[in-house]
């Protein structure tokens, strides 16, 4: 990975506008508004089913809008859902392949940083991704997508399966990056508390609707949210106790 | 000795006509994961172009590499009609390759008749040790080496080959992380009927190819490329050379009426030690 | 109800699970921890039967029938009454969210494929039994609205709580469940937590495996932990938060 | 396989099955026979297919077993009927015994190893003596059952329409029933079958001697109603040909399978009839019906990927008001209520 | 007035359909010519054709169209295994059935409807034997295909018969139709006293094994029979062919035939046919045009009265472009030994030997 340099951009990096979004005769998402600015972080949560991956997926250009509009300025990353892996491929080969939108660029491949990132992956880095543990492969995800190099990283579960030291160390990096070159998030994470502790904008999406946004802090205030997202005596906020500014 | 000899030589020289065939094979399934079962049209349409162009007086050579062009043209006009359209499944686009490869039948009888043909390749033989073996054959293990050890570098080192085989690994991710994936799938149609042109160049001197030859090639180009899944270059090459020569082996020593026979029958106790090695966990995760 | 003795498994040399020796009581929850790659998920697969191990002995039964099943194929140890719900989603598309949860039953039924083509009234009764029973399943989870839902295209949480509902339906005596939890919201975690414990308290065996510490405490009578393979250390909740090697390896250091 | 409980299109479907043989004349009643032994053979592979997710390209070899079952067991003057009753057990016997190592074959592997049992079985009968060598059985007797001789054309018909509704009904029960499920599950994923307690390895192989068991009964009317089988009858072409109906009649489904094998066989044989009409020129029989067949076959399978039936009920169910439901990777078989998740 | 129907079951699609091709142009040919002359006794023949696609059941299909079409009679597949599913049935209805198969088993024993026009596979054993014994050829080395009929057949006929014409079949090699390679049999007939190398075949590995030939090092020469007559052979073969000796049926060879009867016969199918398509008719279509002659004939005699053509058949002496037919109640193949050619390739064409061009005049003579 190249030296990282502080972007200047102005104006959002997404801007998604009366997006709808159809599977078959279903509507996943019903005219949702969303933007991020540059250099922004935003959470995005919400119940299971209320279509954050399908947003996702329309601002990757994975999934075809039903109709509305979908801008991304700038190089935009993706930590899927669900891992996705290359799974004949070594972990070295995948981090490697997050690159492709740079490949022209010197030193783009190259992987080292990751593995700074992600010490754990060190061990595994010529075992095939389709072996790897769960926790591993959601590692390998995210270090894909810092191998592009983005302006923005769309975050589609961070948590997922980690082991709490990591979820910290990862959230760290990405308050670090925004600090320092004004990488901009767009993230999904189960645990509300942990998204809005980073973030400093959030949407809540529920049945394709965007049901509130506003201020990490207006949100977690509001106690509708706290209820839905925030509480819950299992509700695991484990890591990020310590974390909250 | 020189009998053993002999039809190791010959074996390996059938091996490695197989092989080609099941190079192209390995190349468009490892980028699209599409079975290609015109496969062995390519090899029919390149075999025919070039006897067609060297009667109307083109040299060895240029007619030869002309073929192989028109070949490569066609793979990539079966992979935009197999793959093209948005949402096509791999199985789907297995059944159209079927589908095109019988559509080719009409346009090469169209073409060339229903006859079988030949073209001329290196006249002659070569002895060694008292193995007697023709020089085209020494043309196609050339070639199948060379062409074996660039589609490995290529898929196993190159950034390029890493991103094709990513395209089958998982679309979805390549997608995501950028690669243009039908594109690619194109690409390794074009170079997939390239290679499938480069066999039926190289093969029709040594036999005749009338436009219904491709079900035999694709057999046999499958039955090799099958041993790695249609996805391991190496697989490939070592299941068609175990073919070829256990064909000739089973000629020479036994009867030539057997030697498919125990040629697949082999090639089926291989794939099953092999299975038994695997589990299904360790299979499903591969995926 | 579960002796795992000296068990060991190694992927091309490097040991995923290295010398594990535990023992699970009757009715006990017990909860697997440890960082990633751990061989947490490994350990529940040589349980379920997905991988053998290459050395070293599982047993399994209530007290005066336990016997050893590390030789046995996993449906085989379904029909002693194992079930698992597995880290990633391993679904049956193609099948609606009902059906899934209908396979689950076939741990615990029997008729096969003689009766079903003959169509004898004893089998059709099974059916309609097994059908209620995978309502009953899905109502538990949250999902009876989905039923009639393709699995496929579930979004992740439903798909997670589905293969739990799954799992309920072969009605298991132990219950291996590795990371139920990730993917759902709070609320859905709520639930699922609360389930935990309601299985408990109808006393079936349970082994957690589940990142979320607070989770754990909450629902783990035991906990073990796992490094490189290796079972490092075994004790309640408030045990294991004070150890100190679980500290360094698995919670950086800082405690919630 | 909701489609299958719409009794009238069920009854509409045998009404016309049973009554074509009396309608349709002497030219057409063979093609007729030839159809619904497709059929009876293309029902088998969908659910080998379409329900459990395993492939076999050497369908066809089962219906050779079938059909020398039947011609070899008539032809040594042992009662018909016995050949007829053997050719289905023969066949699944076969099946299980060569099903035991080639099932743990997955995907193509498995393609490849049934194509190649039908490439090693076609040679060894046609080197066999007892077989007739290449030249294979001529002059299989008449097939006799309780004293009734099955002479013409019809009675073949109905011999043949009989064995496809035994076919159907054992697979329509079977798919709907907890074996159905368990061959549905394994198909995605074996893995999660197994840990439910499906023996996928015993499952895999008593749906593939089922299969092999109705090829093998469609073999043995065969060998009856054309006294006659060599190994050239049963070419690796014919296996394809299978697939083919599969695929474009929906796989997985019963209607789909018959579908296939109907519009396949018809299609086949109109573009054979077209081909060598008078004043055709000499090249037409193979142009026409190879490139009409084929651009066909890549239409369907581009524009109705899930097949002819599948996409035809998609089309219907449409049509009818406020019945929404989805194009995409929705499951057959499911009711689809209104998609408002209520977790939410 | 009103036609007579005859049907005619054909590989035009499929793997011998360049066989049956070539045979669909002469019965053609046959029936416009007879058309042209206004019918047989003023009737017109309406000939229907059907597809078989190289498969025996297709063959079966179609004669119960046939059937019900109410045929004359029957024009048969060029592809034996075809001739051998349609034969019973033809018995059962009685309609008479003229082959275009050269399978020895298809009139071993005699069927009483069914007629072959090529030479058999025997006959052309037998030939090539007469051709060794005259020649001093006594050792030999025989491949076959294994999985075609008329290989086989040919094989087993000349393993019957090779005592008789005091030839030892040194080596036996049986391959497959799919062979792609031929040095291992080389290999063994190098290693053998064989003093000939002879090879039945047909179609693809015929092809295949003159064209590796040559590269063998064998000093041998190599004897191939009627399948290989014809530039499906010839042509792919290229420069590999000179030298080899071909066995033919007469009509291919007949400008080397003095005139008289038989000559005659050739020149009335080959000149229109080579004048409509541009080149010499090969083996194949002598049969076909033959085929459709003896038919005619037998119509002429007796009617459409399907049991009197089946008489006519049976005592039908005729000329045609395949040689004199002699049919009788114990030969319905009605062809013999001395009406094949055994040839020798220079420059690309098909040359009778000396030793033939003597017998072949003889029969020439015999025919009128
Ligand atoms: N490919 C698809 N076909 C049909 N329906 C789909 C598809 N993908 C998603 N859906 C439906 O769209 C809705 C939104 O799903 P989505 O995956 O976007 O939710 P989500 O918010 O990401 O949920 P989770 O938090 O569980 O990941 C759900 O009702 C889901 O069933
Ligand atoms: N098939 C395999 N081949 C090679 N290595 C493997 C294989 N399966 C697992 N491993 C390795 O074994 C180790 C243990 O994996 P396991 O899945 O059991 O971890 P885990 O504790 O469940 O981790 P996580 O919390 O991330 O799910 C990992 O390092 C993993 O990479
Ligand atoms: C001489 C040819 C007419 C013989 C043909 N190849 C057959 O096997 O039937
Ligand atoms: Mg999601
Ligand atoms: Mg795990």
């Amino acid at each position: 990975m190249s030296e990282p340099e502080a972007r200047v951009m102005s104006g959002p990096v997404i801007e998604v506008s009366d997006l709808v979004v159809r599977y078959g005769t279903a509507t996943a998402l019903d005219h949702v508004d969303l933007t991020v600015g540059a250099g922004e972080l935003v959470a995005l949560i919400g119940p299971n089913g209320a279509g954050k991956s399908s947003l996702v997926n329309a601002v990757m250009g994975i999934v075809r809008p039903a109709s509305g509009r979908v801008r991304v300025s700038g190089r935009a990353a993706l930590v899927p859902e669900g891992r996705q892996m290359f799974a004949d491929l070594t972990v070295d080969d995948n981090l490697r392949l997050g690159a492709w939108r740079r490949r022209r660029v010197p030193g783009a491949r190259d992987t080292s940083r990751v593995y700074e990132v992600l010490p754990e992956l060190t061990r595994v880095r010529d075992q095939r991704a389709g072996t790897l543990s769960g926790g591993q492969q959601q590692m390998v995800a995210f270090g894909r997508a810092l191998m592009a190099d983005p302006d923005v990283i769309v975050v589609d579960e961070l948590s997922l399966g980690l082991a709490p030291r990591i979820t910290a160390g990862l959230a760290e990096h990405l308050r670090a990056l925004n600090a320092e070159r004004g990488l901009a998030v767009l993230l999904i994470e189960q645990n509300a508390r942990l998204a809005l502790d980073l973030c400093g904008r959030g949407y809540v999406l529920e049945a394709g609707r965007i049901r509130a946004h506003g201020t990490a802090a207006e949100l977690a205030a509001s106690e509708e949210v706290a209820a839905a997202y925030l509480g819950g005596p299992a509700g695991g906020a484990t890591a990020t106790k310590e974390a909250r500014p | 000795m020189s009998d053993f000899l002999q039809y190791l030589i010959s074996g390996l020289a059938v091996g490695c006509g197989f092989a080609l065939l099941a190079s192209g094979l390995v190349t468009i399934h490892r980028v699209t994961h599409v079975v290609n079962f015109a496969q062995g049209m390519f090899a029919v349409v390149a075999g025919l172009t070039a006897g067609s162009l060297l009667s109307a007086g083109l040299p060895h050579g240029a007619a030869e590499v002309a073929a192989v062009a028109v070949a490569g043209a066609t793979g990539l006009l079966v992979g935009l009609i197999a793959t093209g359209k948005p949402g096509t499944s791999a199985q789907s686009a297995l059944i159209a390759t079927l589908g095109l490869g019988f559509v080719a039948y009409a346009v090469e009888i169209m073409i060339w008749g229903d006859n079988p043909r030949s073209h001329p390749g290196l006249r002659g033989n070569v002895e060694i040790a008292g193995a007697f073996v023709q020089k085209q054959s020494f043309l196609v293990i050339g070639v199948t080496a060379a062409v074996f050890a660039a589609l490995l570098a290529f898929f196993t080192r190159t950034y390029l080959g890493k991103a094709l085989s990513a395209c089958a690994a998982n679309p979805y991710a390549a997608r995501a992380v950028g690669i243009d994936v039908t594109r690619m799938g194109l690409v390794a149609f074009a170079l997939g009927g390239m290679l499938g042109g480069a066999a039926g160049v190289l093969l029709t001197p040594m036999m005749p190819i009338s436009y219904n030859s491709d079900v035999l090639l694709i057999t046999n180009g499958f039955a090799a490329a099958v041993l790695g899944s249609l996805n391991r270059p190496g697989l490939a090459l070592i299941g068609a050379l175990t073919l070829g020569v256990a064909e000739t082996m089973v000629a020479g020593y036994h009867e030539a009426s057997y030697q498919t026979v125990v040629a697949l029958a082999l090639m089926l106790v291989i794939m099953i030690w092999q299975s038994s090695r695997r589990t299904a966990l360790q299979e499903e995760t591969a995926r | 109800m579960l002796q795992i003795d000296s068990v060991s498994r190694a992927f091309g040399g490097v040991y995923a699970v290295r010398d594990v020796s535990l023992t699970v009581a009757e009715g006990e929850t017990r909860a697997v921890i440890g960082p990633n790659g751990a061989g947490k998920s490994t350990l529940f697969n040589l349980i379920s039967g997905h991988l053998l191990p290459d050395s070293g002995t599982v047993s399994y039964g209530p007290a005066g029938e336990r016997r050893r099943i590390d030789r046995l194929t996993p449906h085989a140890r379904a029909r002693l009454g194992i079930a698992i719900v597995f880290q990633g989603a391993r679904l049956f598309g193609g099948m609606t969210a009902l059906e899934n949860v209908m396979v689950g039953a076939h741990a615990r039924t029997r008729h096969g494929f003689l009766s079903a083509a003959l169509r004898l009234p004893r089998h059709r009764g099974e059916e309609a039994r097994i059908r209620a029973d995978a309502l009953a399943a899905l109502d538990r989870v949250g999902l009876r609205d989905w039923a009639h839902r393709a699995a496929d295209v579930l979004p992740l949480g439903q798909q997670r709580s589905l293969q739990v509902a799954r799992a309920l339906c072969a009605r298991p005596r132990l219950l291996l469940l590795d990371e139920p939890a990730s993917g759902l919201r709070a609320a859905e975690r709520e639930a699922l937590a609360q389930l935990v414990e309601s299985l408990r308290e109808e006393g079936l065996t349970t082994m957690l495996i589940e990142h979320d510490v607070a989770f754990v405490a909450r629902l783990a009578d035991r906990v073990s932990v796992l490094d490189l393979g290796r079972h490092i250390a075994e004790g309640t909740p408030d045990e294991i938060r004070r150890d100190d090697a679980v500290l360094t390896a698995y919670l950086g250091g800082t405690v919630s | 396989m909701k489609s299958l409980s719409r009794p009238a299109v069920a009854v509409a479907v045998c009404a016309a099955a049973l009554l074509a043989p009396l309608l349709l004349s002497q030219t057409q009643l063979p093609v007729y026979i030839v159809l619904v032994l497709a059929a009876c053979v293309v029902t088998g592979l969908s659910m080998l297919m379409g329900y459990a997710g395993q492939v076999s390209l050497g369908q066809a070899a089962f219906f050779m077993i079938g059909g020398y079952t039947a011609a070899l067991i008539s032809l040594e003057e042992l009662p018909t009927w016995l050949g007829l009753a053997a050719s289905p057990l023969v066949a699944a016997a076969v099946a299980a015994v060569i099903g035991v190592p080639l099932l743990r074959l997955r995907g193509h592997q498995l393609a490849f190893a049934t194509l190649a049992i039908q490439l090693i079985l076609l040679n060894l009968v046609g080197q066999q003596e007892w077989t007739g060598g290449d030249i294979g059985l001529q002059g299989v007797p008449r097939l006799r059952i309780a004293g009734y001789e099955f002479a013409d054309d019809r009675a073949y018909a109905y011999l043949a329409l009989a064995a496809l509704g035994l076919i159907v009904l054992i697979t329509r029960n079977i798919v709907a029933s907890r074996p159905g499920r368990g061959l549905r599950a394994l198909a995605t994923s074996e893995v999660a079958a197994e840990s439910s307690g499906v023996p996928v390895a015993a499952y895999k192989l008593a749906v593939f001697s089922l299969s092999a068991g109705f090829a093998g009964l469609a073999g043995g009317v065969y060998a009856f109603y054309f006294g006659y089988v060599a190994p050239s009858s049963f070419p690796v072409l014919l296996s394809f040909e299978y697939i083919v109906m599969v695929v474009v009649g929906g796989a997985g489904t019963i209607y789909g399978a018959l579908a296939g094998a109907t519009v396949i066989t018809l299609l086949l044989q109109l573009l054979n009839n077209i081909g060598t009409m008078e004043g055709m020129p000499a090249a037409a029989p193979t142009v026409l019906s190879y490139a009409v067949y084929g651009l066909l076959l890549v239409l369907v399978v581009l524009f109705m990927p899930r097949g002819l039936v599948p996409t035809v009920t998609g089309w219907w169910e449409r049509r009818g008001p406020a019945r929404p439901s989805g194009d995409g990777p929705v499951s057959d078989g499911a009711k689809k209520p209104d998609l408002t998740p209520t977790s939410a | 007035g009103d036609t007579i129907k005859i049907g005619f079951i054909e590989s035009l699609t499929g793997n011998y359909a360049p066989l049956g091709g070539e045979a669909k142009k002469t019965v053609d040919l046959a029936v416009e010519q007879i058309n042209a002359k206004g019918g047989i006794k003023g009737r017109k023949i309406e000939l229907i054709t059907l597809d078989d696609r190289t498969a025996p059941d297709q063959g079966v299909l179609h004669f119960n169209k046939l059937k019900a079409e109410k045929v004359t009679a029957i024009i048969g597949s060029t592809f034996s295994n075809v001739g051998l599913a349609v034969e019973p049935l033809a018995e059962r209805e009685r309609i008479p059935y003229i082959s275009l198969a050269p399978a020895d088993a298809q009139v071993n024993p005699i069927r009483k409807y069914t007629f072959v026009v090529p030479a058999l596979s025997s006959t052309y054993a037998e030939a090539m034997l007469q051709y060794w014994q005259a020649n001093k050829i006594t050792k030999v080395a025989v491949a076959y295909d294994t999985k075609s009929a008329y290989s086989v057949a040919g094989f087993n006929g000349m393993k019957k018969l090779a005592p008789k014409y005091g030839v030892q079949i040194v080596r036996e090699e049986p391959y497959e139709t799919t062979a792609s390679d031929f040095s291992p049999i080389f290999t063994h007939v190098r290693n053998s006293d064989a003093q000939a190398l002879m090879a039945w075949a047909s179609g693809a590995p015929g092809v295949t094994l003159a064209k590796q030939y040559p590269t063998s090092g064998l000093k041998l020469p190599l004897y191939m029979t009627g399948s290989q007559a014809s530039k499906l052979w010839l042509d792919p073969v290229g420069p590999a062919a000179e030298g080899v000796y071909v066995q033919s049926a007469i009509g291919v060879v007949g400008e080397y035939l003095p005139d008289g009867a038989l000559k005659n016969a050739i020149k009335e199918m080959a000149d229109p046919f080579r004048q409509k398509y541009g080149y010499e008719p090969p083996q194949f279509a002598q049969d076909g045009y033959s085929g459709v002659k003896l038919l005619a004939a037998a119509i002429e005699k007796a009617g459409t009265d399907r049991e009197k053509i089946r008489d006519a058949l049976e005592n039908m002496t005729l000329v045609t472009p395949a040689g004199k037919y002699a049919y009788s109640p114990t030969d319905h193949s009605g062809l013999r030994p001395t009406d094949i050619s055994m040839n020798r390739v220079r420059s690309g064409k098909l040359v009778p030997t000396d030793w033939s061009r003597q017998r072949l005049a003889e029969t020439a003579r015999a025919a009128g």
